[in-house]
Formats: C-alpha cells, structure tokens, sequence
C-alpha cells in the first residue's frame, strides 16, 4: 500500500506501524463519573466497519509523525490522510 | 584537551574507503550532528535562529540546504544540523546558546554512522536498497527510510554524491548491505 | 542439422549449438531453444508423469501455463524441481532429470495407479482409510504422501543470492506483444516513464509464434524494431525475463527478473534473481491469451498439445512434434497451425473441426463436423480415431494433434484485487470484469481482442488514456498495417461420450470426477475445485478451469457464469520463495547491533549473546575456566566485592525536553515526576492504557525543561512509539519534543564498593561525587579525562555502590580501556549480561521475564506507586476488579530448601500437600539463577498473595524438565534488603 | 450410504452411481429452534453437535455463499492445544480430543494427521517461557516435550542452526498436534449434521435481526424471514458486521491473514515446525506442497488479499530456518478476514439480546479450534450455561479486568 503522507507524498505503507481506529484521539476524562466504564469502551470496543475507517498510523521508518489515513477496509483505497496531532488540537477544541 | 581516542562506527582508528567500479564508498567520521526541535509557540524564533545558522532558510519537509551550515528535515519543526566536527565539537551547546530556550537542542553525532557514496550509477545502485525514488532525484533531497531492515537517511548532495545515515551500532550491517549492492548491481 | 524434428527458419541461433542432457542421454539445441523445443526437435514427447495416475505425459503448451513437462533442472544444490521444460531456456551444459517416476520415466512402476483408475475416484479418500484409526498416521498417509508430490528439494541450502528492488514508472506495461509494444511505443513517445516487462526471454509476444505481417514485414522482425526504438528512449525500461506476479495495492506490482537463470550460474557476487517492487501511477495488461483444449478419450497422451503450441514450435523454435500431425479445433485459428505446418512442410493428416461449416482447404483433408473419440500410443500418440457427423468412424495416424478450443483471455492479473472476470459469448471465454485494481488497463488479446489489429489499436487506446489520466499531452498516430481475422468460434467443450477425458492434465482430474462431484452435490465452483482438486496444480487451472466449469455447467444445466467464474490468486506463475526471502538469510536475515565496547570484548575473548538485534557480552572466560559459570560467579562476585564495569549502552535513552516535560512524564509513568528536583534521578513506571506494566526506567532531570528516559532495551522502539503517539495524539498542546539518543552515547554501569574510588581517577575535578555531593539516583553532566563531556547517574541494578557514566559513543572503546587500566588497582573486572542478570535477580529487580505483559503494577509490588492523585495512562484501568483481587499473584523470591537444588524458570508453584494439578497452581518462577553470594539457586516468582507467604515452604514443580522439590518463599531482596550498600 | 473402504470399492466396479449428495440442498422453513449464522466450520460443528450430542431439532444453519468458503477453507490446517493460559488450555486440549476421535465420529476422512509441532526456541528467556507453556500443558493434562537442538536435528536435519542470525537452541514439541484437511472437515461436519436433520442453507445472507423489547424473534435474509427461539452468530472475520445489524460493539477487528502454499513437492517436512525468531510456520500437506504463513498484514481489512512486505516477511523466516527453501516454488499466496479480539482469546457467550448468542473472535486460531467451538457453542445454546471449558470466554472480561493475553501485548489486535 502507498499512504500519501501530508509533509512527504507517497510513502509506502511498509515505513508505517498500525494502530488502530483514530478513536483512540479521544481519551475519556479520568475524572468523569463513569470514568472506568467509559476506559474500558474506549480501550475495548471498536466499530471495526467494512468500509471506510479513520485509523492511525506511525511513520516510524520515516518523520515520526502519526497520521490519520481514511482508508476502506473492502477495498484499501485511501481517501484522506492528516497529521494526527492536527486532528487531535481540531477535535480537541470542537468538543 | 582529553586523551581518549575515539573509533570509526566501523570500530576502526580510520575510515574505511572502497571502490566498487564506478563509485566510492566512504565511511565519514569528521561532522558533527545536532537535532534541532522547534519549542510549541515559537517556532518563529527557531526558524530565525536556524536562518542564522545555516545562511539559509531552514530545509523544508524532505529536503536538504543551507549553506554556511547544512541541515535536512527529519519531522514536523525538526532538522539535523551538519557541521564539520574539529570546529564543532561541541555543536549542540552552540546551537543551545543560540536562542533563549526557543528550541530543543539534542546532541546527535555519535548516534549515527555516515556512508557516502561518490560517482556514477548512483541509481542503479540505490534502487537495490530502498523505495526512494533515487532515480528523480537532483540534489537537495532527504529522505528517511530502510534498507535491508534498518532505518535510515539517504541524503543526494548531488547525483553523484549520496550520503547514507544509519544507526551507528548498526554501521556493520549497513556497510555490508552497501557494500553487496555495490558489487550486484556495478 | 540437428534433431530428426527441426525444420528451417525460426527464431533460434543455429551458429550456437547448444549440448544439453535429459535422464542422462545427451542431445544438442540451439540458443534460443527451450528444454521443451529442442527435446522436440530430437523427437523426445515423453518428459512427464502425471500426478496421481502416473499417466505418461509430454508438453501441452509452449508457454508458463503448461501443466505436464515438468522436470527437475540442474542437480545438487542447484536442483530446481517441477521446472516448466517449455520456459526452461536451453543453455550449453543444462541437464534435466525427469520426476514422479520409479524406475524410470519409460517404465513407472507406479503406473498401476491407472489401472486401478476406479478406485481413486475424486475424493475417495474422504470416504475410507479411517479404520483402524491409528492406522492414519502409520500406514495410509505415509504410503500416499510417498505417492503424491512431484519433485524433490535437494536439501541442501540454495548455494545462490537474491536481490530485491524498488522501480518507479508513470506506466507499467505487462506484456510485450503487439499490443503491449504499441501501447509502450505511444506512451514513450510522449515522455511517459514507461516499463514494459514480459517474461519470455525474447520479446514479441505471439509475434514470435506467428507469421503475421505487420507493416509488410514480419510479426517478429516488427516486434524487434520496436523493442530497438524503446530500448534506446532514456525514459523507457524494457525488462525480458521478468514476470508481473501479482498486481497489489495502490498500483504495486510484484516482478520477478530471472537475472541468471539462463546460465550455468550467476557470475560471482551476482543475484540469480530480483524481486522488483514497480511503483507504477498506470498500468496496461498486455498479458495475451491462452489455447485451451478440448476434452475428449485420453487425450492426454504425449503427442496431444494445443495447436497454438504446435504453431510456435514450428514458427519460433523451427520444430515440429511429429512428421504427421492432425488438428482438432472448434475455431478458424486450428486451422492456422494447419496452414503453417503445410507450409513448412509436414503431414497434415487431418485437421477435425467440430463445426458443419469448417472451411476447407486444398492442403489438407479437413472433417467438418468430427469429433476426436479415441487416441493410441502408450508412451506417445501413434494415431486418433474420429467420429464423423455421419456416425462412421475413421482411424487417422498421426505422432501429434494440436487441439484448439478457442482462446482465454489472460485476466489472472485483473483478479488480483478481487475482481471476478465476465463471460463474453462472441469470443466464449471470460474477460476481464468491474472492479479491476484501481489504474490496470486491460488490452489486446488479454482484454478480448484476438486479431493483430485489434491489438495494436487497443494497445494504442490503452496508452491514450493512461496518458490522459497522468495530463501528459500525446498526438494520435497511425496504426501499423496487421491482419484483422475475426473471431470465428462454435463452443465445443468435450465430447461427451468421453469418461476418461482429462481436464485437469497435472492432477489427473476427469470429465468422471467433474460428474461424480456435482453427483455428490459439490456443484459451486469452490466446491469443485476443492472436493476434485481441479485447478490446484502448478498450473493453477490455466488450461483447465474454463472447460471444467463448462462441463458442471452441462451436467447441471446451466450456463457458465452461472456455475461460477475462474478466480485467480498471486503469484501470475510459480515464484522461487528465494527471491521473494532476498539477501536476508543466515547471518544477513536481520541486522546486527553492536555496542560502543565490541571491538574491545571482542579482544577479551567475550561470549555474545543475542539481545534482540544486539551482540552483547554475555561473559568474559578467564583462562582455565572450563564452564560458564565459573565466569559468571568470578565476575559477580568481583563485582560486589570491589568493581565491575558492565556495557548498558543498549538501555534506551528519550531526550525529553520543553516547558510541559515534567507533565508529559506525569502522564506517560504512572508514579509522579512533577516534584523531581534538578539533578535527580527517578524510577518510573510506565503502565498500558489497560493497567498492563510496559516498560521500566528512569528518568533524569538534566535541567527544569530537559529529562533524559530510559528504556530496557527490548522496549526502546515500542516505548518510543508510545511516547510519540501520547504526545501527538492525546496531548498535541504540550510543549514537549522527543528524540531518541539511544546510540550518541555510549553507557556503562560501574558498580561495587570501589566503583566512587575508580571513577574519581576518570571524572575531571573539581566535580565531587562523594556521597554528600552526589548521593544515591543523583545525576549531572561533567567533564571527564580532561574534558571530555559525560553524563553521570547514580544508579543501580546490581544493589551495589553504582553509577553509570555516559560519553559520546566514539570514545566508549576507549573509555572502557581506560577505566579497566585504571581500575586495576582496585581489582576491577568487567562483567556480561549473565553476571548483570544475576545482580538484578539477588537484588529482585524486575526485567523482562517479570514485565511479561500480563503484569500489573500490583503484581510487582508497586501497586501504591500508581498515583491517584493525577492522571496518568493505565491508572483508570488499573483498578479493574479482575487485577485487584486479594490473591492477585506477587513477586516474590525463591530459596530452594535443598541447597543442591535448583529453582528453574518456567516452573510452576503449588501449596505444600495440593496435588499436582493446573487447579492447584499457585503461579510461576519467572527468572532464576545460581547466586554465588547466597550459595544456592534462587529464583523470582509470581506467587498468589506472595506478599502474605513468606516463609512458607511450597512446592515447585517442572514437569516438563523433571523437576519436583520444596522451595521456601522468601523476600525478592536476597542481597541488602534495606540497600544500604547502594546509598553508601 | 456410509462411507467405507468396501463401498468404495463396491462403488467403483459399479461405476459410482450409488454416492448420493454429501448434504442437502434445502429451501428455509418459516421458522426454527435454532438458527446458526455462518456455514464454515464452527458453525457446522455447533449444528451438529446441538443435534447429535444435545438432542436438539429444528436447526438450521445459513450461509452468505458456499459452506465451508470462509476461514474453514482458507487456513494453515494446524491443530494443537499448546496454550499457556487456564482459560484457553482445557479448552484446545479437549478440541484436540475432539480431532483425535473425528473422523470415526463423522464418518469422514478429515486426514487429521498428529504429525506433532514444534515451536524454536532462540534465546534463553524464550526457553524460560516455553519451559513455563510446557508445564501448563502438562498440568492441564496435554502432552508437551522439551527438545534439545540434536533431537530436533534428528528429525529436521536440514534446518539451519549453526549459520543461521538467531541460532536454535531447542524447541518446545507436542506430539499430538498436526494437521488437518481442512475443505473435508466442514464437509464431513454439514454431511453429519444434514444425516442428523439439520438443515444447510446455501446463497442465504442474513441482512438483520427482528428484536422486539430485548428479545430476538428471528434474522431477515435474503431468502425472507426466518424466526426462531434461539440465534447463534457465528461468522469469524464478518462478526463487527453481523452483530452491527443487531446494534452492538465488539472488542474485535477484523484482519487479513495471509496464508500459502508452494509447488507439490516429495516428503521433506515429518511435521509443523514454528520458527521463533522470526514470522514462519510450516507443514506439508499430503499432496506435498508447503503450507505456510507467518504475521497478519496489520492494518484492518474485509479484502480477502494481502500485500508484499507481509509475504516478503514471511519468506524472509522460511529462508531463515530452511535455507534449501530457495529453489522450492510459492505457488498460490490468498488471505482469510480474522476476527482478531482485544486480548487475542475468543469470546462464546450470550449477548444482552435475549435469544442472540455470539461466538467469535478467533484470531488466527480459529481452525483448531473447530471441534471444541461447536460442541461448547451447542452447550452453551441448549443449556443456557458455559461449558466448563469456555467459562472465561465472557463479553464482559474486558470491563472487568480479566483478560486472557497469551501473547501479553494487550488491547492491539494486529499484534495476538
């Protein structure tokens, strides 16, 4: 696969290591009433969608930079990919 | 002045130079490497002062410039300094003192070894060790990324002068995996 | 002229004869010929067995998908089994040896097979050999894993070496017939980065099996001015000999370049082979078409093969298989090779077409309406009996018959990805479907276009659009003049009076077996496949699959799509696993990491172990010492009695620095590190989101905004990693800034009462490391040697008096000598991992065999080190009711109560008088070693509620190694339990 | 008719017209006691083994395509029960008793081979580690033997130890695990289950659940509806997708795992051998080609198909151990969906959904686990209770802290 990374272009996906779904960004607040129950859906349960799926890969071989690939999971076709840390500031602010 | 003498990544008192048909191959030991991270909020500051430095704006994201100093882009807000290592030693504290805690200064010469290639059919060779498009490149490009498993950086300084940067524990493996791509594709 | 069977012309080199050997009899080809052209030309058709009924078989095709000469080529550690004699390129000196046979190919004792034919039935061996049931593994599978198989491996390791490569291009081109080469041409022409690549070792495609015209010269000789013109484009790479393997994501594709195949062996240094990774933005599938044949009575007698075949031997290699050949086809184009066997000269005995309107020619007879109903000659065809439509039977002699039954498009690539090909009536074969890999652009015979014409034009097309899509401005040009011959075909699939009619020649797969699996309702075409095994030789069903779906299709009233599609897998054709392995293998199969004192341990005569990818010393033999242990006590107890100096280089160093590093370390350990003053050093805990301990280190404040981390050298990527994600992920508003500085620096732990008295002799005064100006996990960065910049920690693993003192890498070798010249004074030995793994456990510091990744906080006995008062990763979780539960398992130490006794790792622990039983297990000894301070073996272990047995005797149990003694459960802290020794 | 060497035989001088279909093709009544979601080899197993062990009627078992196309189909065919952990080990050990009586018990020759595995061992903690597993088995009553370096020479003696990057210092072997084939034993499972009554539906997709207030009353399929007292999901790499119909969330991802086999080629490998430096694992089938695969891909994927780096990887371990490797041809490389769970263990258990039961993530593991999957998944279905040996095979371990993490790598799928 080619993740065309954001800062340096199509990069092959072998230089990535996998993380996951991008829901990962939005860690529960420890301090919440259901804070447990809430860490354990977000550490636990996935949406693991047949189709497209926002995850998170580390450019390890490469900047170090995580990224956000929108990528289907039928078809490994990628249709948008961002810095991770970007994301995270946006979302971060929106909620 | 301390006494201790210092060894070549290749656990050598010298250099190791080859010539394999139509290139070189070099073991450099005489630069000195410093990484440079832009602190959050004042990455201005960083950009000037590495302006400063390298008589040049900093490289952008896969490249390689300056010209009283060189630098290449590792990350977001982080390059690798090159100087020459008899008259920067100490090239991090230089950096450091250079602005007011503005940017993270992180020692990195002896964290690598350097081979440097010199001659023609670069492309050929390189085109047996890693996904770099080598093949389009025209001097002034830095990429990051592997060659027979370890991690490196392949800078062309021109076509016809490529460095190598990997992990210095790793110099053998590295040296080796040139050395037969060398000897396959010449 | 050599060989009874050559004829004139071709494409072969006949100023270079070529000695070869096949079975030991020697023969001569040319260059140019392959094993299968020139054993032709020297009238040999035997070169097989098949693989269950051990039937005689020769060539079918002329090409990759040929599914019976099968052979071994070369021998030795060189021998290559179930070699393709149709591709294998003839060189002076190949020798071949045929395989699956015994004695001998001519008279096969396992031959009786056949004749026991009814009894092996498809999928007979589901329904028997299932009493007595031992008998399986005794008796049955061994006598048929005997049988089955094709060729042997030589077992020796493969004496040659293999490249990987990585290419760029705008466009791929997979093929290098006309329409591959016109779309190449178009696409050079315009500037495009083109490569074209096809795996015959002469380009051309059918061109050189035909005697087309194109632009009034021959299919051949336009076909080599074309690659010319290519071949001299600075932008263009024409690769023969290479085969596109697999079309993979994103416009990835798998080719494999035979660098050395066609030599006796590769010249030194030089790959037999190169794996290419082609990153391509277009590629354009130029693959062509494969004959398929028909099936009818034992028509897999050497002698039958597809006309298409027939025709290229004649063409290209000047070769005819027999002096009187008959056609059997369904379609104008049999009637092709009849013309072009007359024209060179052969017999044409007859050619039978299974169409009422067949046209006729003056040449030869021709029996419209026949079918083939019978074949003779055991171990090569002597003649055919024909049924015309008038119901009259005629015999006709003939030492060959090229069969055609129309034409596959070769779409195995488009499938790559998923996509399933489309049936397509006019030409009556499956073409290329919906859905292809994203940027393949099927062409030419590959996408349905038979005539020469339609394969320049579709070529051409191919390109445009390729080019369109990459905005590379191009201009249309004239097509080359080329026949146009329409398609021409009546579906004739097998006769079908026809029971031992093979359709899957390698696996012996029968028009019988297709009827007895839809009989046992094995109908889908999966199901087909997998209960009659047709399709799964080394041919992949190429020749096979269409006539076997047609058949079910029959049998079961339906059409053909309906049955089902063929699906293909990667790899196009057989690929060496050599080639896919590369150069890492033996000592090269993964990188080798070396510490800072290598060159000087080595000179010790150090022991290495492997530690990931890192060499370490592992300890350092003293002469006369006879066994390890002996090292290992010496250096131990050295150690602790005055100095040892052991290389940690490999622990992992994180710079962390910036205004929030303090705060990034409170989320990242699970202990606190705001309040850690300048100067100091802390132990550090780092948890999992899911409470699972991940890594342990330290962490040293170098300044307010500056903290240098340690890892353990297994988790220093995956820690890093962690940190990275943390930070960018979960708090991208922290000024913090990570890098690794693993390697700048090179680290040695310098332990014992005398490590303070040897290191003042190294650190540069005035810096005062008594114990009041640099007390127990201080830390600070000094000058050493006369100016030399270093780091220095007051830090122990061993339990001892000990710092580890750090100077950039390049003088770690010296530093070592140094510090071992000026240690000998007072007695300073160096000790390896054995002796550092020996400390640790005395002094029960967890390592990697305690942080196993199944442990807690908790169950280390740092449970009160999770702070509750902040958040950090893994806290939430951490008080989950299944990890705090009252006999959660605790580390503890072990004391064998025999002294003599061991206490080995990976023993299980049970309470004293509980049988010996999994319910009864107690936990489990994780590290374990001889304690030359203590006297005896003891161990670490996991032990339920271990906290609250001390003093208890249990039972330690290793059944597995034999072991069964009592143990007494005693403080992980065998040595200075209140660590006075390392605060001295 | 029952299956026999003599009626083979009596069969084949009678020209085979007497084998009747392995199963029925049958078109969905209205309704059922059970429905079994999946038609591969767990869910053929549970059908059979809820009507021949459990006594059960009215079963009924759906599939999307052909049976026995899923995973069933598309695996390395390994059995074996060397498990660490007290939640799995009971479990495989008895689906290897399960193997070991199988094909008398179906009357279907499922070839299971106990040709034995063997797991390298390259360093000294790895040692320490299997010495641990080794113990386990032999506690929970499965055989496990420590082998020295020239043990395992005599059996393999072509394996690179000496030359070889990560030399091999000996291996942890149980005898009783082998192989499989792998088609014959959903075969033999939906001919058994078909001579118990139960029905096999083919081309019958399952597009939702019909749940009224907590209970489900039924699945919509492409062949209509079909109500029922009791659902039983069972579709591996698909579950994220099936129970999403029913609005739950699961701890699984699904992953593509490559497998491959290579050319037919005479006996060179007695057993299965697992190289433990590296990502490789190796039998030889009967008909001689070299089945093997290593790591999944790591990135979640439906797509049936994998990439190079994986297959590069994969080689790269085989070459590591078997240097001989070189010149032996890979044949066909293809890709099962793995429905990879949080702790690397399955999950058998009721859902919240009265009536909706759910039996999945398997990882790799799945194929082994087949026999053991159907007769607990039956037991759990007619009983209402856990069978003894798939009690930690809870929902709800992830929230309560009781993960069963064989390879302690913890909440990240692609890494069990």
């Amino acid at each position: 696969m080619l993740i065309h990374h954001p800062l340096l272009g199509p990069r092959d996906a072998s230089e990535f290591v996998y993380k996951g779904d991008a829901a990962l960004i939005h860690r529960p607040d420890w301090q919440s009433e259901d804070a447990q129950a809430q860490f354990a859906d977000y550490g636990y349960l996935r949406d693991n969608p047949a189709g497209p799926l926002r995850e998170l890969w580390f450019h390890e071989q490469g900047d170090r930079s995580w990224l956000v690939v929108t990528r289907d999971t039928t078809s490994h076709e990628i249709t948008s990919v961002e810095l991770a840390s970007d994301v995270a500031r946006r979302e971060a602010r929106a909620t | 002045m301390h006494d201790l003498r210092a060894i070549t990544p290749l656990g050598r008192s010298e250099p190791v130079v080859e010539v394999h048909g139509t290139v070189t191959m070099t073991e450099v030991t005489d630069v000195a490497l410093a990484s440079v991270a832009a602190r959050r909020g004042r990455e201005p500051e960083t950009l000037a002062a590495l302006e400063r430095v390298l008589g040049d704006a900093p490289p952008a994201p896969g490249c390689l410039g300056g010209k009283t100093l060189t630098a290449f882009w590792m990350g977001p807000d982080l390059w690798m300094i090159e100087a020459p290592n008899d008259t920067h030693e100490d090239l991090a504290a230089q950096l450091a003192a250079l602005s007011s805690g503005a940017m993270s200064v992180t020692e990195q010469t002896d964290a690598w070894c350097r081979f440097d290639l010199t001659g023609e059919r670069l492309a050929d060779v390189f085109e047996r060790l890693c996904a770099a498009n080598i093949r389009a490149f025209q001097g002034g490009e830095a990429v990051r990324t592997t060659i027979h498993h370890l991690g490196c950086y392949i800078l062309c300084r021109t076509p016809a002068h490529m460095s190598v940067i990997g992990a210095r524990s790793s110099a053998g493996s590295l040296h080796h995996a040139l050395r037969t791509a060398l000897v396959s594709a010449l | 002229m050599t060989g009874v069977n050559r004829l004139d012309g071709g494409l072969i080199d006949r100023t270079k004869p070529m000695r070869f050997t096949f079975d030991g009899i020697g023969f001569t080809g040319f260059e140019g010929d392959t094993l299968a052209s020139a054993l032709l030309a020297n009238d040999v058709r035997l070169m097989g067995r098949s693989f269950k009924y051990h039937r005689p078989r020769g060539p079918m095709t002329s090409g990759s998908e040929e599914p019976n000469a099968l052979v071994a080529l070369r021998s030795g550690a060189r021998k290559e089994p179930n070699t393709r004699a149709t591709t294998a390129e003839l060189f002076a000196g190949l020798s071949a040896t045929s395989q699956n046979r015994w004695p001998s190919l001519r008279w096969d004792a396992m031959a009786v097979n056949d004749r026991l034919s009814q009894f092996f039935a498809a999928g007979f061996y589901y329904k028997t050999f299932m009493w007595p049931a031992a008998f399986w593994e005794k008796v049955y599978e061994p006598i048929i894993r005997r049988a089955a198989g094709l060729g042997t491996l030589s077992h020796e390791p493969d004496p040659d070496s293999y490249d990987k490569g990585f290419l760029h291009c705008d466009l791929l081109v997979i093929g290098t017939g006309p329409s591959g080469l016109m779309a190449a041409l178009t696409a050079a022409r315009a500037g495009a980065d083109v490569i074209i690549a096809d795996e015959d070792f002469l380009p051309g495609g059918r061109l050189s099996a035909e005697t087309h015209m194109i632009e009034g010269q021959s299919g051949a000789a336009w076909a080599a001015a074309s690659v010319a013109e290519l071949q001299a484009l600075p932008n263009v790479r024409v690769m023969t000999r290479s085969t596109v393997i697999g079309a993979f994501d994103h416009g990835i594709y798998g080719v494999v370049e035979r660098v050395s195949d066609h030599l006796k062996e590769p010249f030194a240094g030089k790959p037999r082979q190169i794996l290419w990774r082609v990153y391509s933005k277009r590629a354009i599938l130029a693959a062509g078409a494969t004959e398929r044949p028909i099936v009818f009575e034992n028509n897999d007698r050497p002698g039958i093969m597809l006309a298409s075949a027939v025709r290229a031997y004649v063409n290209r290699w000047a070769v005819t298989p027999a002096r009187q050949v008959a056609i059997f086809t369904n379609n104008d184009d049999g009637h092709r090779t009849a013309r072009d066997l007359a024209a060179k000269g052969v017999d044409v005995t007859a050619v039978i077409d299974t169409r009422l309107d067949a046209p006729t020619s003056a040449d030869y007879q021709v029996i419209a309406g026949g079918v083939v109903v019978q074949t003779w000659g055991r171990l090569g065809l002597t003649q055919i009996e024909v049924r015309t439509p008038k119901g009259e039977s005629l015999r006709i002699p003939c030492g060959a018959l090229g069969v055609s039954g129309g034409w596959n498009p070769n779409v195995h690539l488009t499938c790559h990805q998923g996509a399933r090909p489309v049936w397509n009536d006019t030409i009556a074969a499956f073409v290329p479907g919906n859905s292809l890999p994203p940027g393949l652009i099927p062409t030419g015979a590959a996408d349905g276009a038979f005539s020469t014409y339609e394969a320049l034009s579709s070529g051409q097309k191919a390109a445009h659009v390729a080019l369109s899509d990459l905005g590379i401005p191009h201009k249309v040009s004239d097509l080359p003049e080329a026949e146009d011959a329409p398609v021409n075909i009546t579906p004739f699939w097998h006769v079908a009076s026809a029971k031992r009619a093979w359709v899957d020649q390698q696996n012996d797969v029968t028009a019988k077996d297709v009827q007895l699996a839809h009989q046992e309702n094995f109908v889908s075409v999966e199901h087909l496949k997998r209960y009659t095994t047709l399709g799964m030789a080394t041919d992949q069903g190429k020749t096979s699959n269409t006539a076997g779906l047609a058949i079910m299709a029959d049998i079961a009233g339906k059409s053909i799509p309906e049955v089902g599609t063929t699906m293909f897998r990667p790899p196009y054709t057989p690929t060496a696993i050599g080639v896919l392995a590369g150069r890492a293998r033996d000592e090269d199969f993964r990188p080798i990491r070396k510490t800072p004192s290598h060159v000087w341990a080595e000179e010790q005569g150090a022991v290495f172990v492997e530690v990931g990818m890192w060499l370490r010393a592992q300890w350092f033999p003293k002469p006369g010492e006879t066994h390890w242990r002996q090292s290992v006590d010496r250096e131990v107890l050295q150690t602790r009695k005055s100095v040892g100096i052991c290389d940690v280089t490999t622990l992992g160093k994180i710079d962390v620095q910036g205004t929030d590093a303090a705060a990034f370390l409170n989320k990242v350990y699970c202990n606190g590190f705001a309040q850690l003053p300048v100067g100091r050093t802390r132990y550090g805990l780092m948890l999992r989101e899911d409470a699972i301990a991940m890594d342990d280190g330290t962490a040293a404040r170098l300044a307010e905004d500056h903290f240098v981390v340690t890892t353990t050298t297994a988790n220093a990527v995956p820690v890093y990693r962690h940190m990275e994600f943390v930070r960018q992920c979960l708090f991208p508003d922290m000024d913090v800034q990570l890098i690794s500085t693993t390697e700048a620096w090179a680290q040695f732990a310098v332990a014992g009462p005398k490590s303070r008295a040897l290191l003042q002799q190294i650190i540069d005064p005035p810096f005062d490391i008594s114990n009041d100006a640099f007390p127990f996990m201080a830390c600070a960065e000094i000058t050493v040697t006369g100016g030399l910049r270093a780091r220095l920690f007051r830090i122990s693993f061993s339990g001892e008096l000990a710092f580890e003192i750090a100077v950039p890498t390049r003088y770690g070798d010296a530093l070592m000598r140094r510090m071992m010249d000026v240690g000998a004074g007072f007695d300073v030995v160096a000790y390896g991992t054995e002796a550092l793994s020996v400390m640790r456990i005395e002094k029960g510091h967890a390592a990697g065999n305690e942080l196993n990744g199944t442990t807690t906080a908790l169950n280390l006995g740092m449970g009160r080190m999770v702070s509750k008062k902040k958040d950090a990763i893994g806290s939430t979780l951490s008080e989950r009711e299944g990890l705090t539960e009252g006999d959660a398992l605790k580390l503890v130490g072990l004391k064998p109560v025999d002294p003599d006794h061991n206490v080995p790792a990976g023993a299980h622990l049970m309470t004293k008088g509980a049988t010996v039983s999994a319910a009864n297990d107690q936990g489990y000894v994780t590290s374990a070693c001889f304690s030359p301070n203590l006297g005896c073996h003891i161990g670490l272990a996991y032990l339920k509620s271990g906290d609250s047995r001390m003093g208890e005797i249990i039972r330690l149990v290793s059944p597995l190694t034999g072991v069964d003694h009592d143990v007494e459960v005693v403080s992980a802290h065998f040595v200075d339990p209140k660590g006075e020794r390392l605060r001295a | 008719m029952r299956y026999s060497g003599f009626n083979v035989i009596k069969q084949a001088l009678s020209g085979h017209k007497g084998w009747g279909p392995a199963w029925r093709d049958v078109t969905p009544k209205e309704s059922y006691d059970y429905v079994i979601i999946g038609g591969g080899g767990h869910g053929l197993a549970t059908a059979y083994y809820l009507a021949k062990q459990f006594k059960q009627s009215r079963i009924a078992v759906l599939e999307k395509g052909w049976i026995g196309g899923g995973n069933v189909g598309r695996n390395t065919t390994i059995i074996r029960s060397n498990y660490l952990l007290d939640g799995n080990q009971p479990f495989y050990e008895f689906s290897l008793q399960l193997w070991e009586g199988l094909e008398q018990e179906l009357n279907y020759n499922a070839m299971v081979s106990q040709r034995g595995i063997l797991n390298l061992i390259h360093s000294d903690a790895q040692r320490d580690a299997f010495i641990r597993r080794g113990n386990a088995m032999i506690l929970h009553g499965a055989d496990a033997e420590l082998l020295s370096t020239r043990q395992i020479l005599r059996r393999y003696p072509f394996l690179n130890v000496n030359n070889a990057r990560f030399p091999i210092q000996g291996g942890l072997a149980q005898h009783r695990g082998g192989t499989v084939r792998h088609d014959a034993v959903a075969w033999g499972y939906a001919r058994a289950a078909d001579q118990c009554g139960v029905d096999i539906i083919q081309n019958c997709e399952v597009t939702g659940f019909r749940i009224e207030n907590g209970t489900c009353l039924g699945v919509e399929t492409t062949q209509g509806f079909i109500g029922t007292k009791k659902v039983a999901a069972c579709v591996a790499g698909s579950s994220s997708r099936l129970m999403a119909l029913a609005g739950m969330r699961l701890p699984i991802e699904s992953h593509v795992l490559q497998a491959f086999v290579s050319e037919g080629l005479k006996p060179v490998l007695p057993g299965v051998i697992t190289f433990g430096a590296g990502h490789f694992y190796c039998s030889q089938s009967d008909k001689g080609g070299l089945v093997f695969g290593g790591d999944i891909d790591g990135y979640n994927s439906y797509a049936q198909r994998g990439n190079l780096p994986v297959v590069e990887d994969v080689c790269e371990g085989g070459m590591a151990i078997f240097p001989m490797l070189g010149r032996a041809r890979l044949l066909r490389m293809w890709g099962g969906i793995m429905d990879m769970s949080m702790d690397g263990s399955p999950i058998i258990d009721k859902t919240h959904i009265d009536g909706l039961y759910f039996n999945g993530g398997w990882c790799y593991g799945g194929f082994k686990a087949t026999p053991a999957s159907g007769y607990v998944y039956a037991h759990l279905l007619a009983t209402d209770t856990p069978h003894h040996t798939a009690a930690a095979y809870r929902f709800d371990r992830f929230a309560k802290g009781r993960m069963i993490d064989e390879k302690g790598v913890g909440n990240q799928p692609n890494l069990h």
